[in-house]
């Protein structure tokens, strides 16, 4: 899932990937999407949970991982 | 994101949040929670809705998204956290997500309480920890063309109220 | 107190205050004030009422006596202060004065800002100097019969955060 | 003008008095209501307008001199 700016950036809402470490998933895309995805204000959530940072995860089949951006201001 | 477009928070007792991908009328949903709290003294509510503006930099059209799996569970999370610091008799958090235009309302909180202050205090803590925390992303439509939103320093200063 | 029972205040171009000798549909009212002020982006309101309470204690009917030469020009002289010290778009104050009963609305406050904090910060204010500053003077009927209400220590502390 | 419950101590809500000096309108009225009237924490307005205290206050033909209790709280 890339959401707010990372939609656009992505070119698309949600990915389909195959399961495996974070790392592997992250290797697989466009490497310029991979840079923003990675920029220290994107937040990662697995499953609806925020991810602390990425270590150490590994994607099984069925997961959601999405990337989140900074909310917007008022 | 196939969330439903109307959902009822669940357990809360005090709290009632939606979070609609369709309009509301404000005064319709102030009017009904305001007769579903007679014992209430006071009732302390803020609309935010889109800004009717002229001139070239003017707002056309906002669009907000959210994350199904996040949005709504965290607008939850801080209803239950603003009813168990206050004491209150209601607290209503509504919020849109989609297109929205000039005019249109895009979030009623309203607090329900004995007490003026408890009324007050609550709606607004609601308000200061929704716009910064919970996950919404905002873009807005001007003649230049769409642009996403970047979060305030003004949102920061507001939570360190609390 | 030969007072009109509708006055409009004059002058004040953002402020709009009436005293009312009869009730008044606050979501009318709020409606009325949203649909004025389509260029603020948020609009904080407050709705006191009378409590509908069960009980030996509870109140059955209310009654609020103002002094037609003091009331409104108090409550005229409250919305120009909180007008000029906070930067809104619009100001209503209504008062109700006479007989009231539980679940009708004792007064509407609502400010307009372009900024949420001004909206809550002025509607707030209004609120705690115009409980204890305006004239009126109340008393309350139970089953024991009408009594008059004397000022609370609450009130002073509220307007010691000012 | 006797407001909130001086009018219940009064027996009404205004009376007509004769002009002239504060002091002689407060001598002609019942001595019991007079002790109220002058109680600390009543305030007195004269056209509208608030008194600092009585002294020296001459009341006219047309003059309306008001006693305001306290107001009462939320």
């Amino acid at each position: 899932m890339f959401l707010g700016r990372l939609e656009d950036i992505a070119g698309m809402g949600e990915l389909a990937v195959n399961p495996g470490p974070l790392e592997h998933v992250l290797a697989a895309l466009d490497p310029a999407l991979a840079v923003e995805l990675l920029g220290e204000r994107v937040r990662m959530a697995l499953n609806g949970a925020l991810l602390g940072d990425g270590g150490g995860v590994v994607l099984t089949e069925g997961d959601e991982l999405a990337f989140l951006p900074p909310v917007s201001g008022g | 994101m196939n969330s439903p477009s109307c959902r009822q928070s669940a357990g809360a007792e005090v709290a009632e949040v939606r979070l609609l991908g369709e309009s509301f009328s404000a005064a319709e949903e102030l009017a009904a929670f305001t007769a579903a709290h007679p014992e209430a003294g006071g009732i302390v509510s803020f609309l935010g809705q889109v800004r009717a503006e002229g001139g070239p930099g003017a707002v056309e059209a906002l669009e907000l998204k959210h994350y199904a799996a996040m949005t709504l569970p965290g607008m939850e999370a801080l209803a239950a956290g603003t009813s168990a610091r206050w004491s209150l008799d209601g607290l209503l958090i509504i919020h849109r997500h989609g297109l929205m235009y000039p005019g249109d309302p895009i979030v009623l909180v309203a607090a329900a309480a004995r007490h003026r202050r408890d009324a007050f205090a609550a709606a607004d803590f609601a308000m200061d920890h929704l716009k910064s925390q919970s996950w919404f992303w905002k873009r807005e439509k001007t003649a230049a063309g769409w642009r996403w939103i970047e979060p305030r320093a003004d949102d920061h200063r507001d939570l360190a109220r609390w």
